[in-house]
């Protein structure tokens, strides 16, 4: 085991330093930087001052080396104009859209997204495990098909178009606060109670919006995986012992029909992060989303490049603890006698 | 003595299908059954044996309806009719009052947790006791069915246990709650008959000091020679005969019956010698060895391996059977896949295959090509039938696929050979567009053996063929393997812990025990002249259908012990085990010089 | 001035000494604004004003909207001192005294001298670290610097060896020219002045990389985003940069007072929250905003109408001031030559222009409530000319067509696409920043109606910058775009987007970059009208008088309506503006324009007051 | 125990082989599919529901009153608009009322004034507007539907630039319906060879799989979205457009697909049935797609009709990045794309109709799924 884990974060660093070069290849490929962007639109506005001042920030951030070299210098592993200063030193860098060390920025949303987040995924499972085990079981009566219903809805239903419209409705009967993460007075607060409840009222329509279709699609392949377990010789052992039957199912073909769904944690971090973007967009969170979006548009590469390598990281965890889940989960895979995972 | 009934089937009938549309597979049986007392089911193959079983459990499979008939079970307060009871009644019944034993015990635990959490869970479901307690009592109980290493049983996942041991974790399973009835259909049939003898002993004891009563299906008349007091014999969902057991053995009244009886394989008591044939081996091994490296049961502590078949040799000539006998768990399973290449054996054997017309092959070192010829020659039959068929092909897909993937005849050739097999296993080819869930244990064995015959091989490995199938299928299926010996020139590798079965059978007989084969040679000199002590122990357990020559069972589990309880010169201690010697012309024993 | 009403807000700081009576807070001579001559009622004192923006560093917007300038233009587009006490001119147009108020204070008290405007001009503007490209160009006329001379405390000349008309309308621009530095307080981060040790360890502090740098961003005052910085603006920034919600509380020493004495601005606090822009109209209607115009759409003043009497505002149209909503710029320096070819011909603008419904543009954009126009001057422009404003603007697609044919591309293939003199199919591909819906939806029509005279329309939806370094390069084709910034020229403006001198005018982005470059990139403009719009934009820069200057801006617009350099579509596009239904002086009708006029700037948000209720209670933004 | 001895009727060996008929388990595999997903009655009627959609899409044109970029500035955000037989208690024939649109300063809002005396009669089934061209090239007038003469049909309203926001629907339908499932041919191809082999093999072959997997995973969406949106050329046409985003939400779909699979198939290749199957020999294809898919099917069922809404919901979150569908191309995404802000949730409700119709898909999709996976599992 202690073999395997080792094996496999070796390969996660280094698929992470594969990974880290692609992407900053991608937010290369649209021409210019920000910076010469900047030049272009001061040079728009008549502002000869800013100009210097970018050409500047050009040399400083050695926008002006190869691609390869700005990539190295980036990671830290090519020394730049300030030596070796770069994310392997700790250095996530600068924003030049915000003027800001990335690591601010970051640390003040990445937080928050993860509160989003983790509200949205506790929503799908809490709602769409009993759900889909219900329908699984019940299959084909009143409540598996009321559930599928809702679920289809909210799975029919485009995010941000259900952002809009619960919030516009949330807020004017529910007085659901519109947007953002806690009232404006707790801006900055310390976390206390108050700020804490005022936080969870501003997280009920994002959690719905981004959790719904996730939960009605997880809902639907638990439901068939499932069907599957039900019928297997296993189950009736399990109640030929007079196994009460919520244990029955969540001990045996539940878990067993837990497979591909563990697999898949390696995809929440990216889906949550660049798949809410909109919806953050949209509802106006300060999370990593909008961040993101907005700095890929206006090429604040170093921001953008740390977020997406962020979320790369995190997808990569992700994966790495599905692989340690699927073998705690199946022995099958844990102590399979061939070679492999 | 008459006691109140414990059980009491009356009138059962169970249907398949719509009402209306529907056809009866059980049909108006009735018997019952006193505490204390084993009654046995037997009957051929799909007659209804285990749905019988089920319908007692209430633990019929979709749909499958009981059209009429009630079970009432003996309770403190009178009896209560299983039919009509809520779930939540049945609930506290089953485990606790009723249990059973699954014909299949692969698929009957569930491979996501270990083998102990899932007997012990019975005490813990009836709230029998705590987690410790319960542990503690589920390794008894393993202990007490026979298994040699309980913590390691207990620990393990169910693949990673041999078939017997599964089998014997299941009994463990089913009687762990203490029920007072039990339902056990075919509990020994992957079992070794020194185990059989244990687990027998172990059901009968319990009949005796507790008033277990024994619903036992099986088609081992000697089990049912040995252990039942009372028989009912099914045929096609009808009770045929019943009666005590000794009546119904002794003067058959149905003509089925008798059927059954005569066809019940006995070790014969002087066995045809073959004519030494010339020496065209078509298969040689050589220093086959397995070992699965252990399990870390924690961080840290190193694992022991299990050496699960230590340095065996052999030799088959074409067109004679070698069959493998041997306690349950002695690597037999394993000499088949190593040899069929399901896994690759520890480096340093040779396993020879030698084809009728081709080159020699070295099986260990077979790719591409070559192998996919290999693969046509040499076919297997897996000992757990219902693992190895694809649930969501049809018969008809299972049979004609080996044609398919070595590209022989048309389509229509194909079906053809299909039906033929079927009909060859006793199985009606209309049979041929079913799941293969559909059919009961036997005939899905049948259909597992039809499947290794499509390819026409030159060697087959058979993993306990027989092991689900009434007698006389029994004796049909062994007849047609001897018909195709004859025919094909077809070699036998055949594992079993029948021995009747294997004394008809086989030209050589390898005894095996903890990965060792302790004694070899030819059925004459194995069953008439057994030197090892193990391999008379065998002997000494192995059922015959005769009520007066039961098993002294007692004796027979303890001429099985350990080997440092052998007695010299063939004890060994730990892994230091003499050489196998020549003790008569190819017959050869494990012992000491 | 005469007696003064001390804020309520402020009664307990001053009693307790920690600040002047108001009184001793206004300069001697503060600006006394006559709200009644303006039309407007004078008010009193308090309330909280609520607005949203969209990004964080759009508390810039504060700047602007505050709009003390040292010169201003007042709701007439006129110039007129406004920090200032007055400005000076030399009769031959060369120098410019500024005189500044006396006892005018920093909204830290600090008095507000030349030696602001000093500090600027000699450390700052000429400080080769901080200003590595030296002076803006506005202080630049020839080539030439000016010679800054500080008479006294308040008065300070700059002279120009000729006439610099750029100089004033550059102080009162939406985003000024700031001549003047709190000297005070940002001396203290200036390698000249600072003890190095302090400095140094500003220096790390802030993380910059060197004391220009640190300087730089701590005297922006148009980011606005420096709470230390001392400003002139009605409302200070307490918050720090980087926030979602900016507070901004009245400045003390604000400079403007009303004739009842009430020292501006009315209003305590201005509160800017950070919202996405999608979710700005719902929070409007739940009336939680009690100023807003950023992000409302016209297309969202239905909905805003509808909840009116619920939120407790109320939604006055507001014009957009610039010349049109949409235009379209043909690329006359396009990097196809025949295409290019094909653009200067004027036949194929004028057939462009008057294949356009503008009728249809108005109706599905505006419900007809824009006007329908050629890119020219608005009404409220002394240059405004009706005939211009209708140029080559009427749909007629004979004679679109006919024009075309008598340029003779008369080929057409098998769609009825004419084919140009090469061959290739006439698609024009028009770029857009697709930022607004506007802009593709009358992209759309157009295209319509330009397919029945066999030309194919392409959108392509760029970001921004992208697209301007397309345009830049010459590789954008057409653009489609704001009409001038400016719809409301004075003579004083100049006519920066008239002319070939900037690269960011569409129609000639390779002229302009000549221009800017005084010729090292792009190319000289080779076109008789663009010649001739150059000549002019240099004498409109030589000349003094506002009548010769009015004679050369309109001839330039003259020039644009025969020429359709650029093709309008609508203009004076209504623009909800919502207003909390007790703020007073909010206009009902007003032009909404970046420059001139700094957005809300123009109509003086510091002149806005709540009235009160029945009770006597203030009506006002209420916190959630 | 008395000894019962049945009547004897004597040995047959047929009789014994014949141990039951079931006809109705003895038929071939598809008939019993078949047979068995009949018995799914919601499941019949999606399927029935979907073909029809599918077979009518190459006649859009023929059924929808206007083309549908057809835009009328004087009908702008018109609201649905009745079809009636009966004027004033008399049959007079499918007719309409005429409308006409009133701008009101004071409210801002657009109203429709509706003349209640005057019936319009509605042409069926003749020529009517603008030519369209059939499969791209029969030109043709011919409609199912036809707006009265001087008079609109806006069966659904009409959005902000006066088009029938019915015939775009309906013509909506047609990219809308196939742009899923393009992208989950391509997603399942891809995903589940890869995921698949992957599985099956183990090794280095997982080894590399996992990391293709774990890399395309990773890597961000969002910037290639935004790369490509300013890479396609304008001049493409729609379809090309189509195409092309079709592939690339089918090219981003799959590791998901992939790693589910894989997991699934280092469970199932323990399984004794493969062992059986590579021991006669058969290829690893073989193996995969005979014995180890279909026991991974019903999952694949269930993500495939979660697909398909996916992938046309997935083309309007394309569209809110600018990267959608082009004019004149009309989908559903791009037509809830327009509705995304208040106005059309508040006054225009009429503008998320598409709704309507993805609601259905997604539903008749899923309902179909869940029918075959009944059918295809051998146990019901
Ligand atoms: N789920 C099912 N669906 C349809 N038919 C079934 C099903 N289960 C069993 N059968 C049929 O019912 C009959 C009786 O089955 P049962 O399992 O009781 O046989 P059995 O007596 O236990 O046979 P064996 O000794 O081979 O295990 C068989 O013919 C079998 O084909
Ligand atoms: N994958 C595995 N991992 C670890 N141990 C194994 C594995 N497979 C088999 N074994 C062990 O190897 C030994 C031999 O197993 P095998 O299946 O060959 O026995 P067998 O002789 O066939 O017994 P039975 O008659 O009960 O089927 C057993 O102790 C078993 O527990
Ligand atoms: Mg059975
Ligand atoms: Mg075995």
């Amino acid at each position: 085991m202690i073999r395997f884990l080792l094996r496999r974060t070796v390969t996660m660093v280094l698929t992470l330093v594969a990974v880290s070069a692609l992407v900053f290849i991608i937010i290369n490929l649209p021409p210019g930087n920000y910076v010469s962007n900047q030049i272009a639109e001061m040079r728009s506005s008549g502002e000869a001052a800013g100009v210097e001042r970018a050409a500047a920030l050009i040399k400083e951030h050695s926008l002006d080396r190869p691609l390869w070299e700005q990539y190295l210098i980036w990671i830290g592993a090519a020394p730049g104009p300030a030596g070796f200063n770069g994310l392997l030193q700790g250095n996530l860098g600068w924003s030049f859209e915000l003027a800001r060390p990335v690591a601010e920025v970051v640390g003040e949303t990445a937080g928050l997204t993860v509160i989003v987040n983790l509200a949205a995924l506790m929503f799908v499972y809490l709602v769409a495990l009993p759900l889909g085990t219900i329908a699984a079981v019940r299959a084909n009566s009143w409540i598996d098909y009321i559930a599928s219903l809702i679920g289809y809805i909210g799975l029919a239903t485009p995010n941000f178009l259900l952002a809009l419209i619960m919030l516009f409705y949330g807020a004017r009967y529910f007085d659901i606060p519109i947007g953002g993460l806690m009232a404006r007075e707790y801006e900055g607060e310390p976390m206390g109670w108050d700020k804490f409840l005022s936080i969870l009222t501003h997280l009920i329509v994002p959690t719905i919006v981004i959790g719904t279709s996730a939960a009605a699609a997880v809902m639907r392949r638990l439901r068939a995986n499932l069907m599957d377990e039900l019928n297997k010789p296993y189950v009736e052992t399990a109640k030929a012992k007079g196994v009460p039957p919520v244990t029955r199912v969540v001990r045996y073909p539940l878990r067993m029909a837990l497979n591909p769904f563990v697999a898949d944690i390696g995809n929440l971090a990216p889906q949550l992060v660049s798949g809410s973007v909109m919806i953050s967009v949209v509802m106006s969170l300060p999370t990593l989303g909008p961040i993101l979006l907005q700095s890929l548009r206006s090429q604040d590469i170093f921001m953008s490049g740390f977020v997406l390598l962020f979320v790369s990281g995190l997808t990569l965890l992700g994966m790495l603890i599905s692989d340690i889940l699927l073998a705690v989960l199946d022995p099958r895979i844990r102590l399979a006698g061939r070679e492999g995972a | 003595m008459r006691q109140t009934p414990l059980l009491k089937v009356e009138g059962l009938s169970i249907c398949f299908g719509l009402p209306g549309a529907s056809i009866e597979v059980v049909h108006d049986v009735s018997f019952e059954l006193a505490p204390g007392r084993t009654l046995a089911l037997v009957g051929e193959s799909g007659s209804g044996k285990t749905l019988t079983g089920k319908a007692v459990m209430g633990l019929l499979p979709r749909g499958a309806r009981v059209s009429a008939g009630r079970v009432l079970l003996q309770r403190p307060d009178g009896p209560v009719d299983l039919l009509r009871q809520s779930p939540a009644v049945m609930r506290q019944i089953r485990g606790a009052q009723v249990s059973m034993i699954f014909q299949e015990p692969m698929s009957a635990f569930s491979a996501l947790h270990t083998v102990g959490s899932q007997i012990s869970e019975v005490l813990r479901v009836h709230g029998m006791c705590d987690a410790a307690e319960a542990r503690k009592r589920a390794l008894d109980m393993l202990a007490e069915v026979g298994c040699p290493d309980a913590a390691r049983a207990y620990a393990a996942y169910p693949f990673e246990l041999s078939g017997g041991l599964r089998q014997r974790a299941m009994i463990a399973m089913a009687m762990i709650g203490a029920p007072r009835l039990v339902i056990a259909d075919e509990p020994t049939t992957a079992l070794d008959v020194t185990t059989q003898a244990v687990v027998l002993d172990l059901l009968r004891r319990v009949s005796r000091d507790h008033g277990l009563a024994t619903v036992l299906i099986t088609h081992d008349l000697g089990v049912v020679a040995n252990m039942a007091d009372e028989v009912v014999v099914l045929r096609r969902g009808m009770v045929v005969e019943r009666g005590e057991a000794s009546a119904v053995l002794t003067h058959p009244g149905h003509s089925y019956t008798k059927r059954l009886i005569d066809a019940a394989p006995r070790v014969p008591e002087s066995i045809a010698v073959h004519a030494p044939p010339e020496r065209d081996d078509i298969l040689t091994v050589d220093g086959l060895s397995k070992t699965y490296p252990g399990r870390h049961r924690s961080f840290g502590r190193p694992a022991s391996p299990v050496y699960a078949l230590s340095d065996f040799s052999m030799r088959l000539e074409r067109g004679r059977t070698v069959a493998v006998v041997g306690e349950s768990g002695s690597g037999k399973s394993t000499v088949a896949k190593l040899i069929l290449r399901a896994e690759l054996p520890d480096p340093g054997a040779t396993i020879r295959f030698n084809p009728r017309d081709g080159q020699p092959m070295d099986v260990t070192s077979l790719a591409g090509e070559r192998l996919t010829e290999f693969r046509r020659k040499a076919q297997m039959v897996f000992q757990d039938p219902f693992a190895a068929l694809s649930p969501r092909m049809s018969v008809q897909d299972i049979l004609t696929e080996p044609l398919v993937i070595h590209g022989l005849g048309t389509r229509s050739e194909r079906r053809e050979r299909a039906a033929w097999l079927m009909a060859r296993v006793g199985l009606s080819p209309d049979h041929l567009g079913r799941f293969p869930h559909a059919f009961s244990g036997g005939q899905r064995q049948r259909i597992a053996i039809a499947r290794a015959l499509a390819l026409k091989p030159e060697l087959l490995v058979l993993d306990e063929p027989t092991s689900a199938l009434d007698v006389s299928v029994q004796a049909e299926v062994l007849e047609l393997m001897g018909e195709l010996e004859g025919e094909l020139g077809l070699s036998y590798l055949f594992i079993s812990h029948n021995l009747a079965v294997v004394a008809a059978l086989a030209d050589h007989v390898m005894v095996m025990r903890r990965g060792r084969v302790v004694e070899e040679g030819a059925p004459d000199c194995i069953f008439n002249d057994p030197r090892h002590p193990y391999t008379r122990a065998l002997i000494a357990a192995s059922p015959e259908p005769d009520m007066h020559r039961r098993l002294d069972l007692t004796a027979v589990a303890c001429g099985a012990g350990e080997p440092n309880t052998w007695p010299e010169p063939f004890g060994y201690n730990g892994e230091a085990a003499p050489q196998l010697i020549e003790v008569a012309p190819g017959h050869r024993v494990r012992r000491a010089a | 001035a005469g007696a003064t009403i001390e804020t309520p807000d402020l009664v307990e700081t001053v009693s307790e000494g920690k600040l002047p009576p108001v009184g001793a807070r206004l300069p001697d001579e503060p600006k006394v604004v006559d709200l009644r001559a303006k039309g407007r009622k004078p008010g009193v004192h308090g309330g909280l004003v609520r607005m949203f923006v969209t990004r964080a560093k759009d508390v810039r917007y504060m700047a602007a909207w505050g709009y003390a300038r040292l010169v201003g233009y007042n709701e007439d587009y006129e110039l007129e001192p406004d920090i200032l006490k007055a400005v000076e001119i030399s009769p031959d147009g060369r120098s410019y005294t500024l005189v500044l108020r006396q006892g005018h204070r920093w909204s830290d008290g600090h008095p507000f001298t030349t030696e602001d405007l000093r500090y600027w001009w000699e450390d700052v503007a000429l400080n080769e670290e901080l200003s590595p490209s030296g002076p803006p160009v506005e202080m630049i006329v020839g080539g030439a610097l000016p010679e800054v001379e500080v008479i006294d405390e308040t008065r300070i000349t700059y002279t120009w060896p000729a006439p610099n008309p750029r100089f004033l309308p550059a102080l009162a621009q939406a985003r000024p020219l700031y001549i003047y530095r709190p000297a005070h307080y940002v001396k203290q981060f200036h390698a000249d002045f600072a003890d190095p040790d302090a400095l140094a360890k500003h220096v790390e502090g802030s993380k910059a990389r060197n004391w220009a740098q640190l300087h730089n961003g701590m005297d922006d005052l148009y980011k606005f985003d420096n709470p230390e910085l001392p400003v002139l603006q009605p409302w200070m920034n307490t918050s720090d940069r980087n926030n979602q919600r900016y507070v901004l509380q009245r400045n003390p020493y604000y400079h403007r007072v009303d004739t009842s004495g009430r020292q501006l601005p009315y209003i305590d606090t201005v509160e800017l929250e950070v919202a996405a822009g999608g979710l700005i109209p719902a929070k409007a209607t739940l009336g939680e905003a009690d100023l807003q115009v950023r992000s409302l759409g016209f297309s969202d003043a239905p909905v805003l109408k509808k909840n009116e009497a619920s939120g407790g505002y109320e939604t006055h149209l507001w014009r957009s001031g610039t010349a049109s909503e949409v235009a379209i710029y043909p690329n006359l320096t396009y990097a196809d030559p025949v295409w290019r070819d094909v653009f200067r011909d004027l036949r194929f603008r004028r057939a462009l222009s008057l294949a356009i419904s503008r009728k249809a543009i108005n109706k599905v954009l505006y419900f007809g409530l824009a006007k329908e126009r050629a890119l020219a001057a608005l009404e409220e422009s002394p240059f405004f000319d009706a005939e211009a404003a209708h140029a080559w603007a009427d749909f007629d697609l004979d004679e679109a067509n006919r024009l075309l044919d008598e340029m003779g591309l008369t080929e057409r293939n098998a769609a009825g696409i004419r084919l140009l003199p090469d061959g290739r199919p006439m698609e024009i591909v028009i770029e857009t920043a697709g930022e607004r819906r506007e802009e593709t939806d009358a992209l759309q029509i157009v295209g319509e109606t330009w397919k029945q005279v066999g030309i194919r329309l392409l959108v392509k939806t760029l970001d921004r910058d992208i697209l301007r370094n397309r345009a830049y390069a010459g590789l954008s084709m057409m653009v489609a775009w704001y009409g001038w910034n400016n719809g409301v020229p004075t003579p004083d403006a100049p006519p920066f987007e008239l002319a070939p001198v900037d690269q960011a005018n569409f129609t000639w982005p390779r002229w302009g970059q000549y221009y800017q470059t005084k010729g090292a990139a792009g190319e000289a403009p080779d076109m008789p009208a663009a010649i001739r719009l150059l000549e002019l934009f240099e004498l409109w820069s030589t000349v003094t008088t506002d009548a010769e200057r009015g004679a050369a801006w309109r001839e330039m617009l003259a020039i644009h309506a025969d020429q359709v350099l650029a093709i309008g579509t609508v203009s004076r596009a209504p623009l909800p503006v919502v207003a909390n239904n007790h703020l007073r002086n909010v206009p009902g009708e007003a032009l909404y324009a970046w420059d001139p006029g700094a957005q809300l700037g123009i109509h003086r948000i510091d002149e806005f007051w709540y009235d009160a209720h029945e009770d006597g209670s203030l009506a006002q933004g209420t916190r959630q | 125990m008395e000894h019962y001895v049945a009547p004897d009727r004597g040995h047959d060996a047929d009789l014994d082989r014949q141990a039951l008929d079931r006809a109705d388990l003895d038929a071939p595999t598809r008939v019993l599919v078949w047979r068995r997903f009949r018995r799914h009655r919601l499941g019949v009627l999606c399927l029935i529901i979907l073909a029809l959609g599918y077979a009518i899409l190459p006649f859009v044109e023929i059924l929808s009153p206007y083309n549908p970029n057809d835009f009328d500035e004087n009908n702008i955000y018109a609201p649905p608009q009745g079809l009636y037989l009966f004027h004033e208690g008399a049959y007079v024939g499918l007719h309409t009322y005429p409308t006409a649109t009133v701008y009101d300063m004071e409210t801002g809002l657009v109203k429709r004034v509706t003349d209640r005396s005057d019936p319009l009669p509605v042409p069926v089934l003749t020529t009517c507007g603008e030519p369209y061209h059939l499969f791209g090239f029969i030109e043709g007038r011919f409609r199912v539907i036809c707006p009265p003469e001087d008079g609109e049909l806006f069966l659904i309203g009409s959005d902000r630039l006066g088009r029938d926001m019915f015939s775009r629907m309906v013509h909506g339908a047609r990219l809308s319906m196939t742009v899923g499932l393009i992208g989950v041919v391509v997603s399942f191809t891809i995903g589940l060879i890869l995921g698949g082999l992957a599985g099956y093999f183990g090794g280095w072959c997982d080894a590399a799989v996992s990391r293709a997997i774990e890399i395309f995973r990773s890597l961000p969406e969002l910037p290639i979205w935004l790369a490509l949106s300013a890479a396609v050329p304008v001049n493409w046409g729609p379809v090309s457009v189509f195409v092309m985003i079709s592939i690339i939400l089918g090219l981003l779909d799959w590791p998901g697909l992939a790693r589910a699979v894989r997991s699934k198939f280092l469970a199932l290749r323990e399984e004794d049935y493969v062992r059986a199957a590579e021991l006669m020999g058969a290829k690893p294809s073989r193996i995969i797609w005979r014995h180890m898919m279909p026991n991974f099917m019903s999952h694949l069922i269930a993500s495939a009709s979660l697909s398909i809404p996916a992938m046309i919901l997935g083309e309007t979150a394309l569209s809110f990045l600018g990267l959608g569908l082009r004019p004149p191309a009309v989908s559903w995404g791009m037509m809830l794309n327009d509705a995304l802000n208040l106005s059309a949730v508040e006054i225009y409700p009429w503008l998320l109709m598409p709704m309507v119709p993805v609601i259905f898909a997604v539903l008749a999709f899923s309902f179909v799924g869940d029918a075959l996976r009944d059918a295809l599992d051998p146990y019901s």
